[in-house]
């Protein structure tokens, strides 16, 4: 029998392979955080550090007098560290809300009715924060090294520090693995993005609290394992070749740092389910 | 008649809605995180007291795993007040809170039954805040005063000898909650993303600006308060030594110049946070 | 008795670009008013306007004679139902009634007896000690109605309160709505639903799109909807049987299956209900599971009222 | 009130943890503090101090020596030299065998005084003997206690009884010898054992002393020594653990001369905060220090943390130098 009215038309587009569902998911969440004016105005500002130290490579290079600011693996390093407060901000401000929001409105269970595994989920939401946490570090970072040549019209200092382009990346996506991983693991147990943006601020702040509390009673830095912050900073002092600023074995501090994100990835793969179990 | 019933004053009508209030925020979901905050200090105060009746803390050698111990009881637990208490505990309750004395009634859509009684808003605020106030002071203080009771005595600590100094501290915390929680109670009610610009506040500006020359700490809560901490500054993190640095440069305030910048502070946050709810429209999302 | 109870001039509000109130002008007579809308048309804001929620982005409102932007005097003399399904879980049904009494200036056992008596009006008194958070959606709207008129407001201000009640429900909260106006007290209801309306009151205040469409008697709407076929849809157990059944009527004038359902258009709703609920009754036609009645046919109207 | 139980209970043991903790704390603080009410206990050995002695202390030397102050000490300062020259040349170790030491200082005639030492602890008698005589000394009995003399020195030794040396000019120890068979000791002297009221129990160490004849020495300011002139009595004491806590109490011949010693103190305590910039290893010190003054007394406390007391020592560095080989 014809059917005579099509209600709908058969979708004849062509289909994402399996597996890349995930980019939608990192692409909605990207255009999402930058449709918001303020977020733009914090990721001018986790930039100001660069423009600095750009001002201050230019200086180096082309001033005889400004030797003192002469560039160093060290450098780059500072940049890193200094670029810690940023991290937290970027990683509170998009990643709060990506699992909370999603929790709150129950659309997890819609999400993962789609043709979209979990990890794809997890994936595209932990692109969304590394993506931005990577735009605050590892750009700039690999940019100030760029700048570096250029002002100079060397390649000397790269040549020379060549580890300084695998350390930069090494380091980067550690620290940014880390703070989203933890982030969203966070996200994903409430359904209130302030919430969670709260516990993010406390686990951090209160790890370096205890950390400060055994430095003060024992008089050593040996106890810099309990901290995230003191643990990714014992990393990347090695990383980056420059000495270690805490007496912990290096090799305990990333033991520490991956204890947490595998903790953090444990904690996804529990709740991040389409079936709401209540108890 | 209904006419019959005048509207409750600002005071009693701050006390109403405190009574309201506290229960629901002592048992919102931030109790676990609160309880975490101000039971983590107990806890290290426990590990801390289990290690010295272990070999490895020899408390009569003064040393915990053969390292040498600088500090006595007392010490530690100044040490404890300022990396736990001053620096994290009392301004991120104050940060949690503070921003959330309407944001989570607006949040939950119940401010609507708040905003419709024959009732200042402002004492809806003043309420909330008070219920703010209850809330952490009555398990903040007590967690001070247990990990007194077992950090102080280690290495010979005084009990007796260091109650003014504890007095100081739980005075100092309590003022340190009430104003934090003024100053976030206005930034919730006027910010769209409260929770951030406190952070950004609390961990960005303060110890930023309390370590810079010139006037800029000025515009800080934490420059008062820790000008009114009765132990000495632990100088672990950079910005501590820097602070150290200065401090024994700069003439710093005296006692009860930090406490009326307190209380200006207070007094002017709440007024303005007051105002602010007064004013503002609260659109519920549907 | 003739004063109005709400005197809205030229009154508009805007959401940032979204437009909720677009230049009402209206006067709400004492008494009950139903307030008629489809949803967004605007009935909500009115009502938060009202009651001093929100405050008007041009032009002004009065409430029993008195401004209500940042007046919490005049709340004592109004009661509010909102539409959101928000509590405070954690108290019972009780101790919120009489905490919110508390806030509207009742103190001690003058708040105990008005809240007894709320309870006792909506028919939660055995539920009163029991928390909130365990309450049914039907328990919940009733408790928000019985906060609503615990401290005996003048004006009863009411946000959808039939939405989500089972038959029993809705009949007693219709019941409490009419004994208030019965008293000499003004209500002010909203609903999509014209059906619900006409159960309390005749006067009604259509809105749509932000506007005010019309206002007066429910009659002169009604026949404006009667020109217009209304739309409802039975779910039923054998749908086919029900629809052959139905054909028979004169005022049915279409019908059509829609997965398990019929969807019929009548010329007489009225009528139509009454023979439905006799069909239902019996046994010939199989079990009626569910009616509904879409907004379309509300909508129709609004539709003419806009072109005409 | 529309609290729930479970709130109250909350409210409860809240209220409950504070109440008990300023309740102990206060206990704690006011045994701790207010010395009038329990006054420093007195050693037994106070009955061989002559009664007429003007001014007497104590020091417990064990407290010292095992405190945490003294440990933090020896980190920098591991050995003195004299120390050990003087264990070897008595055989008595200042780290272990003295409990404490009783001082006692008596007039003798109207510009002179004398003084008496008398150690309680462990020591070897014949080997103090034995040294003593080698030292050109000569021993006796005197009322069946053994009296050593060193007349080079005019200085004689008695060992009173177990584990008490008695150390001072010879009619002193004879005298000391005797009172227990006459009039009995100092501890009998109410008017100067009443000034231990001043100190604080438990103290490490103390110092009372009545002033009938006050010598300033001529180094103090012309306008301080006048006022010390006024000072009839003074208490002193001090606890060593973490750090040196202590009070000083002087009591002024009238409450005029009281007053002015309290302003003349504060003045000096300003004077030294302003000018403590140049010195700021003494901010502990000053900071510490409170001055209160009730009818003639006149009371300063301190406190100084361990770390205080280090920062005080002089040439902490220099000496780290010189202990090195």
């Amino acid at each position: 029998m014809p059917i005579h009215d099509h209600g709908y038309a058969r979708y004849q587009g062509t289909r994402t392979p399996p597996g890349r569902a995930w980019a939608v998911i990192a692409g909605a969440g990207i255009r999402g955080m930058l449709s918001a004016r303020p977020f733009l105005f914090v990721l001018l500002f986790a930039w100001l550090q660069f423009f600095v130290r750009a001002v201050m490579l230019y200086l180096a290079a082309n001033v005889p007098q400004a030797d003192v600011i002469a560039p160093s693996p060290a450098t780059f390093r500072e940049f890193f560290d200094q670029q810690g407060f940023f991290v937290f901000v970027v990683a509170v401000y998009v990643g709060a809300g990506l699992l909370a929001n999603d929790r709150r409105a129950n659309a997890l269970q819609i999400y993962l009715s789609k043709p979209l595994t979990r990890i794809e989920y997890i994936a595209g939401k932990l692109a969304v924060v590394m993506a931005f946490l990577a735009f605050v570090t590892w750009v700039p970072a690999l940019l100030l090294l760029g700048l570096q040549a250029m002002f100079t019209g060397s390649l000397a200092f790269v040549r020379e520090h060549a580890f300084l382009i695998p350390a930069i990346t090494l380091f980067g996506f550690l620290q940014v693995l880390l703070a989203s991983i933890t982030m969203l693991a966070l996200s994903s147990l409430s359904t209130s993005a302030r919430y969670v943006g709260m516990l993010y601020a406390g686990a951090v702040i209160f790890s370096e609290a205890v950390f400060q509390t055994l430095r003060g009673v024992t008089g050593g830095t040996g106890l810099s394992w309990v901290s995230f912050g003191a643990s990714l900073a014992q990393v990347g002092d090695v990383i980056f070749r420059v000495e270690p600023r805490y007496d912990t074995p290096w090799g305990v501090s990333l033991l520490a740092v991956g204890f947490v994100i595998a903790l953090s990835a444990w904690v996804l793969a529990r709740r991040v389910r389409g079936v709401e179990i209540v108890t | 008649m209904a006419d019959s019933h005048a509207a409750p004053a600002l005071g009693p009508a701050a006390l109403r809605v405190f009574d309201l209030g506290l229960g629901q925020m002592l048992w919102s979901r931030r109790t676990v995180f609160m309880a975490l905050v101000a039971g983590g200090p107990v806890l290290i105060a426990v590990l801390l007291r289990a290690l010295a009746s272990l070999p490895v803390f020899d408390g009569g050698a003064g040393q915990i795993a053969g390292r040498p111990v600088s500090l006595d009881g007392p010490d530690i637990f100044g040490l404890m007040i300022w990396t736990f208490y001053l620096r994290f505990t009392v301004p991120v309750l104050g940060v949690f809170y503070g921003t959330a004395l309407i944001a989570d009634e607006v949040e939950d859509r119940t401010v609507t039954y708040l905003f419709t009684r024959p009732v200042a808003r402002g004492a809806v605020l003043a309420g909330k805040y008070l219920a703010y106030l209850v809330c952490t002071a009555v398990v903040v203080l007590p967690s001070v005063m247990l990990v007194y009771f077992l950090v102080v005595p280690l290495l010979g600590g005084d009990i007796g000898r260091n109650f003014p100094a504890l007095l100081v501290d739980l005075g100092l915390i309590g003022a340190g909650l009430a104003v934090y929680g003024a100053v976030f109670g206005l930034v919730g009610a006027w910010f769209r993303r409260p929770l951030l610009t406190g952070l950004v506040f609390v961990f960005g500006w303060e110890p930023l600006v309390v370590v810079l020359p010139g006037y800029m700490k000025y515009l800080s809560v934490a420059y008062y308060l820790q000008g009114l901490a009765p132990h000495a500054m632990p100088q672990g993190d950079a910005l501590s030594v820097i602070q150290a640095l200065l401090t024994s440069v700069q003439t710093p305030l005296g006692t009860w110049a930090n406490l009326l910048a307190l209380a200006v502070i207070w007094a002017a946050a709440l007024a303005a946070a007051m105002r602010v709810v007064e004013r503002r429209e609260y659109v519920l999302g549907q | 008795m003739s004063r109005p109870v709400v005197v809205a001039d030229r009154m508009s509000k805007w959401y940032g670009q979204v437009i909720g109130l677009n230049e009402v002008t209206v006067s709400i007579p004492p008494g009950i008013s139903g307030l008629l809308g489809p949803n967004g048309a605007g009935k909500s804001t009115l009502l938060k306007l009202v009651t001093g929620q929100l405050k008007p982005s041009k032009g002004h409102v009065q409430v029993l004679g008195e401004p209500v932007w940042g007046n919490p005097g005049a709340y004592r003399r109004i009661g509010y139902c909102p539409d959101h399904d928000a509590f405070y879980e954690r108290f019972t049904g009780r101790e919120w009634l009489t905490a919110l009494l508390g806030l509207s200036g009742f103190e001690g056992e003058r708040a105990a007896g008005a809240a007894e008596r709320a309870l006792e009006t909506v028919g939660l008194t055995t539920a009163a000690d029991r928390k909130i958070g365990g309450y049914s959606k039907g328990m919940r709207q009733r408790i928000k109605l019985a906060q609503a008129i615990a401290h005996e407001p003048e004006l009863l201000v009411l946000d959808e309160p039939l939405a989500g009640l089972d038959p029993i429900g809705r009949r007693r909260v219709i019941d409490v709505i009419k004994a208030w106006g019965r008293d000499g007290r003004s209500v002010v209801v909203s609903s999509h639903v014209l059906h619900e309306i006409e159960l309390m009151t005749s006067n009604i205040l259509l809105l749509h799109n932000g506007r005010i469409l019309a206002e007066g008697n429910v009659h002169r709407i009604r026949e404006l909807i009667d020109e217009h076929p209304h739309t409802v849809r039975i779910t039923a157990e054998d749908p086919r049987r029900l629809a052959r059944h139905l054909l028979g009527y004169p005022h049915v004038i279409a019908m059509q299956l829609q997965d398990g359902a019929v969807v019929a258009q009548t010329s007489q709703p009225d009528a139509f209900y009454a023979e439905l609920t006799a069909l239902a009754a019996g046994d010939e036609a199989g079990a009626v599971r569910e009616v509904t009645s879409p907004d379309d046919n509300l909508q129709a109207v609004f539709s003419y009222l806009v072109e005409h | 009130m529309t609290m729930t139980t479970r709130t109250r209970y909350v409210l409860l043991g809240g209220a409950g943890v504070m109440a008990v903790g300023l309740a102990g704390g206060l206990v704690a603080w006011v045994s701790s503090r207010l010395p009038p009410l329990v006054a420093q206990e007195r050693p037994d050995e106070l009955r061989y101090v002559p009664p007429e002695a003007t001014i007497l202390s104590f020091a417990n030397v064990r407290e010292v020596m095992d405190s945490n102050l003294r440990r933090r000490l020896r980190e920098i300062q591991p050995e003195l030299d004299g120390q050990r020259e003087f264990q070897e040349r008595t055989g008595i170790d200042l780290e272990r065998d003295i409990d404490y030491i009783v001082g006692g200082l008596v007039p003798d005639g109207p510009d002179d005084t004398r003084g008496i030492a008398i150690l309680a602890g462990s020591f070897d008698a014949d080997r103090l003997e034995t040294l003593a005589l080698e030292q050109g000394g000569a021993a006796s009995d005197y009322r069946g206690r053994r009296l050593i003399t060193i007349p080079d020195e005019s200085v004689a030794m008695a060992f009173l009884e177990a584990g008490v040396i008695a150390i001072g000019s010879e009619p002193l120890i004879k005298r000391t010898i005797d009172l227990p068979f006459a009039e009995g000791g100092v501890d009998s002297n109410d008017s100067l054992m009443g000034l231990l009221r001043h100190v604080e129990r438990g103290s490490t160490a103390w110092t009372i002393g009545r002033l009938d004849d006050p010598r300033g020495g001529g180094w103090l300011p012309d306008e301080v020594e006048a006022q010390v002139s006024q000072v009839a009595a003074f208490a002193a004491g001090a606890r060593v653990n973490g750090g040196v806590s202590g009070t000083l109490t002087a009591e002024a011949r009238d409450e005029e001369t009281g007053r002015n010693l309290r302003d003349l103190l504060q003045g000096f305590l300003a004077l030294a905060r302003l000018q403590v910039g140049s010195r700021p290893e003494l901010r502990g010190l000053l900071d510490s220090i409170q001055l209160t003054a009730a009818g003639t007394n006149v009371t300063l406390t301190f406190d100084l943390p361990s770390d205080a007391v280090l920062e005080l020592l002089p040439d902490r560095s220099d000496a780290d130098v010189a202990a090195a080989p």
